[in-house]
């Protein structure tokens, strides 16, 4: 009494039948998908997501450029931006009309924290720069952190712009820039200056506890020396006393010891131990406990990095 | 004091908003520049030193520095693109 | 508006920078402009945290002559942070112009819309 | 002396030190080198985190560590509860299984003399993630979300081709436009609270609502701190870089990446929420409501942009933009339930796209390495480990029973019956209707890669070869993905502590 259903082609177990013996595609046509095609699977592997819309796409783009809609979209969209330029300075503007009067002696910010700093900042931690002393003892976590920041950028660049020895080899038959032109009067000049600018960075460094200035301006301010010097007489000359190498050592020895000094500061801190670093009398060069050492850390590790910048910009290595 | 501040601010917003739409980047590198100058005379004035120095430093000089390298790639790189077109 | 629009008025100033430079970093399309906007944005809330910390008729906080009294240095917290601020944005330009030296050297363009068209166009050829 | 810490006491500082210097040193070695060095202290810090988690727990109460010798409102600390060592220990425990399960491709797609660049990345993002969860100041905290942000940008653009530069700069772009609003609303509430360390802040901040002052700068710095954050973190409207930084990068950062990145600025913001500006400050604000609004059509709007993506990498990141918005829902339901639905599903979300997108990339290798989904057919068959882990993802994405995915969505049910009333009957929804649409683009994609298929002999013979690090990482993802499907309740009860820490 079996009948034969004539229409077996399209019941459902023959359908998933066929599927799990992979005789069909299930999703052919539909959604995302095209029908698998043999030339899918052998050899071009070239990455090619929308064979159909190529040519609308680029039909798109090709409009984009000279559209008239798109450009008065554009006029809309530089009206918009200052629209929104304009509500965000009122609001802010709402804001500051109600923030505490500049200023004012007994505002919110001028509170206990401020006046320890002031108060017990040169007996606590010895240097007579207060800004100094507070990024540095008081906040020095921060500051570490700072530190990383910096660093962290110099991997980046180094990652986006260092070329292997054989480019910059190949580059300097074609790109004459690397190199300036001998020039006796810059480089007199240059030779007058860059001695002034690195005792001028220096003095920054060393008296960052007694004078405005620290690790970060005079690290930078040796750094610009460096990079007068470099474009005054050449990648050559300069890496006779500073190359890779010498960057690599100066930036690792003086962040690890600058990291090995915190771990030291905060174990003891944390932990109520003494920890005898000896804070000398304030006003004094050699004074302040170990701010002095950390600012010689961080204006090495700034300049370094400053003049690294430069030299990847330029020439893609030291 | 507090008028020379008034017309340092004035200048300054001049600058920022010059800086924003000078077409041609060079100009407006250097009108930056300037802003960060006019910036540490300002803090200057509010009494922080250290913030004079740093931004006189960093911003003035090592940011400008950069940013003149940079557009001086980019030119380096314009001249080396279209030098390889006319190779072919 | 409040009351102390006036007597903010660094404040106002650094705010109304914060305001050209957010817009300059979000809606200009050429690179170099977007790193200028970044770093007007930035030194505009560095002068408005180094207006807070200014109190009228007090010195910088370096110690003179041993005098360790409140009443005669500003706050120097503000000062503290800013610095620590200034580094971030130095590092985050050079960072940015770097990527913006590499976008150039394949896309031979600064415009961030005619560098998304290039890339589609050149993934499609 | 009876002020003696404990000694486990210091393992949160430690960690976050170590994971510095390990990155410092990669600097001069070889890439080889600085990948085991880079290991080993992943799992240091794990066990430390671990460690820690555990005394936690058993002493019940968190305790503050001052980051040198200067007391609260004076120095920077560092702070330790339940909700914190727990979320640094998953946290480490993902990054470890993102790393092991993608090595062998960090090693093919980046040039050789700049692997150790990438450790260093990789290093320093670790240490900013715990210094963002363990923060007590919120100075501290805005450096290390920077560092976040470099390193992130770093792991996008290591491989250099075309795409990932592009995504690189556009992510960096919006992460910027989100520190500055970020940073100027740390700089207004430093103004009016004149404090910096979070507790501090907290207390000025409550005298300042009792007697009603500054409100209107209030409302602006926390629309400002709170959309900043949003906007790093990737909510709706911004998240036009995800899909290429996800779907161009390595596989190990697009799988940090989506799993801890975007999530730790989510982190910073639910502490500042609770330890600063007091969260009945933040439900009094309604900005709580812009973020439900904006979660709820990132929601419907990610798995709309996974059902029309044409390559399997911009699904899943299609898909975390949906999950962000799950997140930002929770927040938004204004309950307690809501948050700790909340933080599930970030434990949730952070071990399974990490477990995805390491299936993708096993899935997509033994399909002469296509994203399109006509080219992944059968894939699973190839590679039946990549094809278990995905099918398991994606079942826990969707919601099935068992998995970690169904808890999130259990708690978010019951957190939206708790909720106000106006707020009930749409969350319900839309919850129904982006589960149905996760259902749409997952089981679908799992029909594909397990429908059989007749290739050509050629193809046949291609060799997969998983390697063990590789296998054993998704297969702690997996086991991991289990466990917390199977013992929420112990899991959910830790995060309502942690949270009453908080306060």
């Amino acid at each position: 009494m079996s009948r034969i259903r004539d229409n077996y082609e399209d019941s459902l177990w023959n359908r998933l039948t066929k599927w799990v013996n992979g005789e069909s595609d299930p999703f052919a046509g539909k959604m995302e998908m095209e029908p698998l095609r043999e030339a899918d699977y052998v050899g071009d592997s070239v990455y090619n997501p929308e064979r159909l819309d190529k040519k609308k796409v680029l039909k798109y783009l090709e409009d984009t450029e000279k559209n008239q809609e798109i450009r008065a979209f554009r006029v809309l969209y530089n009206l918009s931006s200052v629209a929104l330029c304009l509500l965000l300075i009122a609001v802010l503007l709402m804001a500051v009309s109600y923030l505490p009067v500049l200023g004012d002696p007994n505002g919110p910010n001028n509170n206990e924290v401020s006046a320890r700093y002031v108060e017990k900042g040169m007996e606590e931690s010895g240097a007579v720069n207060m800004v100094t002393n507070m990024i540095l003892s008081y906040r020095g976590f921060d500051t570490f952190g700072e530190t990383c920041v910096l660093f962290i950028a110099a991997t980046c660049v180094i990652i986006l712009l260092r070329k292997s020895e054989e480019e910059i080899e190949n580059a300097k038959e074609t790109d004459w820039k690397y190199e300036p032109k001998p020039d006796a009067i810059l480089q007199k000049i240059t030779l007058i200056l860059v001695p002034v600018i690195f005792l001028y960075g220096f003095y920054i460094i060393l008296n960052g506890h007694l004078s405005p200035g620290g690790g970060f301006s005079g690290g930078a301010t040796v750094g610009a020396g460096l990079i007068l010097y470099v474009t005054t007489f050449g990648f050559h000359k300069t890496q006779r006393f500073f190359n890779e190498k010498t960057y690599d050592m100066v930036k690792v020895g003086a962040l690890s010891l600058y990291s090995v000094t915190m771990i030291y500061y905060f174990y003891t801190g944390a932990n109520l131990i003494e920890n005898h670093i000896p804070l000398g009398t304030p006003g004094d060069i050699l004074s302040s406990g170990m701010i002095l050492p950390i600012n010689i850390f961080v204006g090495l590790e700034v300049a370094c990095t400053m003049y690294a910048f430069f030299a990847l910009f330029r020439r893609g290595g030291m | 004091m507090e008028a020379f501040k008034i017309v340092l601010l004035v200048f300054l917003i001049l600058c920022a908003i010059s800086a924003s739409l000078i077409k041609n980047p060079l100009l407006s590198v250097i009108v930056f520049m300037s802003y960060s100058l006019i910036m540490s005379i300002i803090w200057f004035l509010l009494e922080s030193p250290d913030l004079a120095i740093t931004e006189a430093a960093v911003g003035a000089g090592v940011s400008s520095i950069l940013f003149f390298v940079t557009l001086r790639k980019l030119k380096a790189l314009q001249e080396g693109g279209q030098h390889e077109q006319d190779k072919r | 508006m409040g009351p102390n629009l006036w007597a903010n008025i660094d404040e106002v100033a650094a705010v109304i920078l914060f305001g050209i430079g957010f817009t300059t970093l979000l809606l200009h399309k050429n690179m170099i402009k977007k790193i200028i906007g970044l770093n007007i944005m930035d030194t505009a809330v560095y002068l408005f945290l180094a207006a807070m910390g200014y109190v009228d008729n007090r010195l910088a906080p370096i110690v003179e002559n041993g005098v360790t009294d409140v009443d005669a240095y500003i706050n120097p917290i503000p000062s503290g942070l800013v610095l620590t601020g200034i580094v971030v944005s130095v590092s985050v330009t050079a960072l940015m112009l770097s990527l913006t030296i590499r976008l150039y050297r394949k896309y031979h363009s600064l415009d961030l819309d005619e560098i998304l068209i290039r890339m589609q166009k050149e993934e499609l050829t | 002396m009876n002020l003696a810490r404990n000694f486990v006491e210091n393992f949160p500082c430690f960690s976050i030190v170590l994971c510095m210097v390990a990155g410092i040193l990669s600097t001069p070695i070889k890439g080889n080198h600085a990948k085991r060095i880079t290991l080993l202290v992943v799992i240091l810090v794990t066990c430390m985190s671990a460690a820690t988690f555990l005394y936690v727990v058993s002493t019940g109460t968190s305790f503050v560590y001052t980051m040198g010798k200067y007391p609260a409102p004076w120095g920077n600390e560092i702070r330790a509860g339940v909700l914190e060592t727990m979320l640094a220990t998953v946290f480490s425990l993902v990054m470890l299984f993102s790393l092991l399960g993608g090595m062998d491709h960090v090693f093919k797609d980046i040039p050789e003399e700049k692997i150790n660049l990438y450790f260093i990345l990789v290093d320093l993002l670790l240490s900013s993630l715990l210094a963002i969860i363990y923060t007590n100041d919120l100075f501290t905290g805005y450096v290390f979300v920077e560092i976040n942000t470099i390193a992130a940008c770093g792991m996008i653009m290591i491989r250099k081709i075309g795409r990932s530069l592009v995504a690189a700069t556009r992510y960096m772009v919006m992460s910027l436009i989100g520190s500055g609003l970020f940073l100027i609303g740390l700089a207004m509430l430093y103004d009016i609270t004149g404090h910096l360390l979070m507790e501090n802040a907290h207390l000025v901040m409550n005298q300042l609502v009792q007697e009603g002052k500054y409100s209107v700068p209030l409302l602006v710095i926390i629309s400002f701190i709170t959309v900043g954050l949003a906007i790093k973190s990737g909510l709706y409207p911004f998240h036009s870089w995800m899909p290429d930084a996800y779907g161009y990068s390595t596989v190990s950062s697009s799988s940090i990446l989506s799993s801890l990145v975007s999530k730790s600025y989510i982190i910073l913001l639910i502490k500042i929420f609770y330890r600063v500006i007091g969260f009945d400050n933040i439900v009094n604000s309604k900005i709580v409501d812009v973020l439900f609004v904006f979660g709820l059509a990132g929601m419907v709007m990610g798995s709309v942009g996974a059902i029309m993506a044409k390559d399997i990498y911009r699904m899943i990141a299609f898909s975390s933009v949906a999950q962000i918005g799950y997140v930002y829902m929770g927040i938004g339901l204004e309950t307690e339930a809501g948050m700790v639905a909340a933080i599930f599903h970030i434990l949730t979300h952070a071990i399974t796209k990490s477990l995805l997108f390491l299936a993708a990339k096993g899935l997509n290798n033994v399909s002469g390495r296509k994203r399109v989904f006509y080219a992944l057919q059968g894939s699973a068959f190839r590679n039946p480990l990549a094809g278990v882990a995905f099918l398991v993802g994606s079942l826990s994405m969707v919601g099935i029973p068992m998995l970690s995915g169904f808890i999130s969505k259990l708690l978010f049910a019951t957190a939206a019956l708790g909720a106000a009333r106006e707020k009930v009957l749409i969350t319900l929804i839309v919850l129904a209707v982006s589960t149905i649409l996760n259902a749409i683009y997952f089981l679908h994609t799992v029909v594909r890669i397990y429908t059989p298929v007749h290739v050509p002999e050629e193809f046949k013979n291609v060799h997969v070869r998983v390697s063990k690090g590789a296998a054993l990482a998704v297969f702690s993802l997996i086991c991991m993905n289990f466990i917390l499907g199977l013992l929420s309740q112990p899991i959910t009860d830790l995060i309502q502590v942690g949270i009453a820490m908080f306060a």
